[in-house]
């Protein structure tokens, strides 16, 4: 029984399939929403309102003919599209959504699964560089470079806005960090500026607009993708996806007060926070044009970490005037 | 400035280089320079006149010689220097020296006409591709193509 | 400088009915000087071929069926035409033998269906309908 | 550690064919080529072979987006060949309509800006904008890209006045938006943080290297052929040159949105006095020999078209000078010493228009010139055979 609940749990919730299924509509709420902000319909006929089309998009791409350059580092080359969606479908099912049990941690959900949570997400990072540097295309070098350099900006400032929490909370768990703003949700409003600072990081960590630059179209085709067809970028871009909603799930718990009330309305929770979350990082991606790399770097350490900070003291003196 | 007083002023400052001037019509001047004086009368009118700006070369292929027209403008005029040069001997003074921006019309007009501009900093073709068969000059009135007979795709004739 | 200054009318703009059109299933209406794919009126047609030579993709081709009877056939390649109405403006008779008409989804997968012709025998027109049309119109040769 | 990359033929950012070579040190430039030809149409060829009448249509489809530019051009040239006076009101349509082309050209150029800087919001809006006065075009002429309006001798359509009348509401609209996009263009943090400082082409290398056009007027030339040659109806018109002393791309962002509102201004102006009377006279069908310059303002610059005739029916030379040839020499120079990341906006700043700036000779394939079918399954064979047979050749360094 143990066994086919873990299987269950893996594959199907809040596993592999339902990761799937909810990336993609999260995919065409981003989608819908970045249009109707734009004047424009969106996705609209594959499906009711176009609810399918992401995953007609990915269908396609698992059609195309899948080319591997010669000069690529072969091995490598095939097998990060499936580690970089191993590595987020894993941080998925560190989310305190529903199976989980304060009193008795679990291997989901334990002491310190903030900070693995936070590591799975920097893996993608580092194997879109990797992927970037096995594909030996110019213009994939050049993504590859900015990945690492991009992520040297947005990685400290998102690390520093979420451990105020987690020191507000006194705990390195999620479902407890969660539980304790559930319990006094006025305190949520005090990590306001940090929420602001994990959402611009967060866009970051996702490369859209105005950070889209290691695979910025017009200035260096598909960037880390150049050399990436078929059903290797469908996983790539459904890594994306995933990574979306696990990101917006790490805010929702903690800047968001976490998903309480059991399994159908902590589900709810989820849904709507998560879409809460992935319309801001909508709306910055409408508002703003693609800035340069050493424009985010001067950005992140300029702006972004110094306010991380800010927060992170406001939340000691606060834990200190509270206690 | 008047077109007579424009016509003046290039007299007075090329002195005998320019071999006519015509003006048919307010604004226009077409003036006739022998090859060898060419840069040195770009020169001086860049100079005294303010003519910078080289709007393009044209060619011309009148049988036995090319003509050349350099068609400059200044504010108050448009001024389009003439030069003939025999299609035996095509060799044609480099202005690059003078007006940088010329050397996209130099390098068009030497790949269309095959004529040799002495002195061109970038030898390149422009415009033609780089398998195109040496010493075809489409621009020349003796290039003729013949028009492949259309062959329409996936059909009867 | 402000920070996002694009923000109220992206905002606005997010509750509007989108600006797009749903072209296949919604269409909009042409213009009415729309130049679509012209065609013959055979009945008025003086074959004084101002249309074959002014047409500038050489759409038009005009060749004689039969001398004795006046015969002629008119092919309007359809999938070299540029829809530029000068066959149009060029014709001299009123009313034009060359029409245009305002369709526009024309495309095929076949060029050959692009095709049109028509054989006809040449009008016979009284002298003041050869007179030049109103607008711009060539003068006969 | 220098490597070459390569911008074009086919690269997202240009969607015409042209390449540019960069060698890039890091993401510094440090030198730029270009490579012209992948366009090539043969047009001034062609137009030997052609009739007046023809070499209208002709000279209409060098650019897709100037396409009246290029025809006027050479309709106001063959029309003082032909010793030609049209009539007042077809002048009128013939300006005013190729006023409105600027208009949409330039709000295509502004929201392709918006595009390449990866500010896709701003160009979607610009986009719709621009929509308004595309179905200004379309209802003057019938169709939105070819407008086939002119005809030597005057114009082919006339106005009414319902027509006039949603003119000028439409450039009521155009005029409110155009100042609010002034404002989001010059204000909108990210995007200023783009152009502001990138791609410097100061006024004594605009000068030497024969810029023309807003790039030129970008670096404080106040060069407007408008202005300083006026044809037809311009010398009645009152309307100011358009000039920025920034030198960057953002000068070119603000030059092109302030000749948007002088636009606006010259087509309300001839609007209001739009003169009655016929639109076109008949010309004749041959030109007495003689040549002609007939110099137009473009919306990216200068067209100069230098046509000879030999008294038959056809030109016995056209030469055609597009804007955006003359522009290319000073992009060179705007290119060094830049990013990588300002590659297409320093190259789109100059509203590039390849098809413009190549056209003179016929490229029939030189060993068949036949178009034929291929299957797929060939055409992947053929390649992978080529690829077999070529020698290993690479053009990419590798960088580390």
């Amino acid at each position: 029984m143990a066994v086919l609940r873990t299987l269950l749990y893996l594959v199907v919730y809040p596993g592999l399939l339902f990761l799937f299924l909810y990336s993609t509509f999260c995919e065409w709420f981003d989608r819908k929403v970045y249009a109707r902000l734009q004047n424009r319909m969106g996705p609209t006929h594959t499906g009711r309102f176009g609810l399918l089309q992401p995953i007609a998009d990915f269908v396609k791409l698992l059609a195309k003919e899948d080319i591997v350059p010669d000069a690529a580092d072969k091995r490598l080359f095939n097998v990060l599209p499936g580690i970089g969606l191993a590595v987020v479908a894993t941080a998925g099912l560190l989310l305190p959504v529903w199976n989980f049990d304060l009193a008795a941690p679990s291997f989901t959900s334990f002491s310190g699964d903030i900070i693995v949570i936070l590591y799975l997400l920097s893996l993608p990072t580092l194997i879109l560089f990797l992927a970037a540097w096995a594909s030996t295309n110019p213009f994939s070098t050049i993504g590859g470079a900015r990945v690492l350099t991009m992520l040297f900006g947005y990685e400290v400032p998102l690390f520093l806005a979420v451990l105020g929490p987690a020191i507000m909370a006194g705990s390195w768990r999620l479902a407890e960090i969660a539980a304790f703003y559930q319990q006094k949700p006025l305190l949520l409003l005090t990590n306001l500026l940090g929420f602001l600072v994990a959402v611009i990081a967060v866009q970051a960590k996702l490369e859209r607009t105005p950070f889209d630059i290691p695979h910025a179209e017009t200035e260096i085709v598909g960037g880390t993708f150049t050399e990436y067809s078929g059903k290797k970028l469908a996983l790539f871009r459904l890594t994306f996806d995933i990574e979306m909603v696990v990101s917006s799930g790490l805010l929702a718990t903690v800047f968001l007060g976490g998903f309480p009330g059991g399994a159908v309305i902590g589900f709810l929770h989820f849904v709507v926070k998560t879409l809460f979350v992935i319309f801001l990082l909508s709306l910055l991606r409408a508002v703003t044009s693609r800035i340069r790399v050493d424009q985010v770097v001067s950005f992140a350490w300029k702006y972004l970490a110094p306010l991380a900070v800010i927060q992170l003291l406001v939340t000691i003196l606060l834990k200190g005037l509270l206690s | 400035m008047s077109d007579a007083n424009i016509i003046e002023q290039i007299q007075r400052e090329l002195r005998g280089k320019v071999a006519e001037i015509a003006n048919p019509a307010p604004r226009r001047f077409y003036l006739k320079i022998l090859p060898p004086d060419l840069v040195q009368a770009t020169a001086l009118l860049r100079d005294n006149l303010g003519m910078t700006h080289l709007s393009t070369i044209s060619g011309v292929d009148k049988g036995e010689t090319f003509e050349i027209l350099y068609h400059f403008s200044i504010p108050e005029a448009d001024l389009n220097l003439r030069t003939e040069i025999p299609k035996d001997k095509p060799h044609l003074p480099s202005i690059t020296s003078v007006i940088p921006g010329a050397i996209l019309y130099e390098r068009e007009i030497q790949e269309m006409f095959g004529l040799i501009v002495d002195d061109i900093p970038d030898k390149r073709r422009l415009l033609l591709s780089d398998d195109w068969p040496e010493g075809q000059y489409p621009l020349r009135k003796d290039w003729k193509h013949v028009r492949p007979t259309e062959v329409i795709p996936g059909g009867q004739s | 400088m402000k920070i996002a200054v694009f923000l109220p009318e992206l905002i606005r703009h997010l509750f509007k009915k989108p600006n797009t059109v749903d072209y296949p299933f919604k269409k909009l209406q042409v213009p009415k000087n729309f130049r679509g794919t012209p065609y013959l009126n055979p009945d008025m047609c003086i074959v004084c071929r101002a249309c074959e030579r002014d047409c500038p993709a050489e759409a038009i081709e005009i060749t004689s069926v039969n001398e004795a009877e006046k015969r002629f056939r008119m092919v309007i390649h359809n999938d070299r035409c540029i829809h530029c109405a000068q066959c149009v403006d060029s014709c001299p008779t009123t009313p034009k033998a060359m029409q245009i008409d305002s369709l526009y989804e024309i495309a095929t997968d076949d060029r050959h269906k692009l095709k049109k012709d028509w054989v006809y025998v040449r009008a016979v027109l009284k002298p003041k309908a050869a007179a030049p049309a109103p607008q711009a119109a060539e003068p006969k040769v | 550690m220098n490597v070459q990359i390569p911008i074009g033929p086919q690269h997202p950012a240009l969607k015409e064919p042209i390449s540019l070579r960069m060698t890039v040190d890091g993401e510094v430039i440090t030198d730029a080529d270009i490579r012209l030809g992948y366009n090539h149409r043969g047009v001034e060829k062609v137009a030997e072979e052609k009739n007046y009448i023809q070499n209208l249509y002709l000279t209409e489809r060098i650019c897709g987006i100037c396409s009246h530019s290029h025809s006027t051009c050479y309709a106001q040239g063959v029309e003082k060949l032909m010793e030609l006076t049209p009539p007042k009101r077809g002048m009128s349509i013939r300006y005013l309509v190729a006023e409105l082309e600027r208009v949409h050209s330039h709000l295509l150029w502004l929201g392709v800006a918006g595009h390449e800087a990866g500010f896709d919001s701003f160009f979607m809006y610009v986009w719709r904008d621009r929509e308004i006065v595309m179905d200004l075009l379309e209802m003057i002429s019938g169709n939105r890209v070819h407008y086939a309006i002119n005809t030597i001798g005057g114009v082919r359509r006339d106005l009414d006045a319902g027509q006039v009348a949603k003119i000028l509401e439409g450039l009521v609209t155009l005029r409110k938006r155009s100042e609010y996009y002034l404002r989001i263009g010059a204000t909108e943090p990210s995007f200023v943080a783009r152009i502001a400082g990138v791609g410097f082409l100061s006024l004594e290398k605009a000068i030497a290297l024969c810029a023309c056009g807003p790039t030129a007027r970008a670096s404080g030339w106040a060069r407007d052929v408008r202005k300083e040659d006026p044809y037809a109806v311009y010398d009645e018109l009152d309307f100011e040159v358009a000039t920025a002393d920034t030198c960057d791309v953002l000068g070119r962002v603000v030059v092109r949105i302030k000749e948007l509102l002088e636009s606006y201004k010259i087509c309300e102006q001839i609007l209001k006095n739009l003169p009655a009377g016929d639109i076109a006279i008949k010309a004749p069908r041959k030109a007495k020999p003689g040549e002609v310059v007939s110099r137009y303002e473009a919306p990216r610059g200068e067209n100069i078209h230098y046509i000879k005739s030999n008294g038959t029916d056809k030109p016995e030379r056209l030469k055609v000078r597009a804007p955006t040839l003359g522009n290319y020499p000073a992009t060179v120079e705007m290119l060094r010493k830049g990013f990588i990341a300002d590659i297409p906006l320093i190259f789109a700043a100059i509203d590039p228009c390849i098809c413009c700036a190549e056209r003179t000779v016929t490229l029939i394939s030189a060993a068949s010139g036949e178009e034929s079918v291929v299957r797929m399954s060939d055409l992947r064979r053929r390649a992978i055979a080529r690829h077999q047979n070529a020698p290993v050749k690479r053009n990419a360094v590798w960088p580390f």
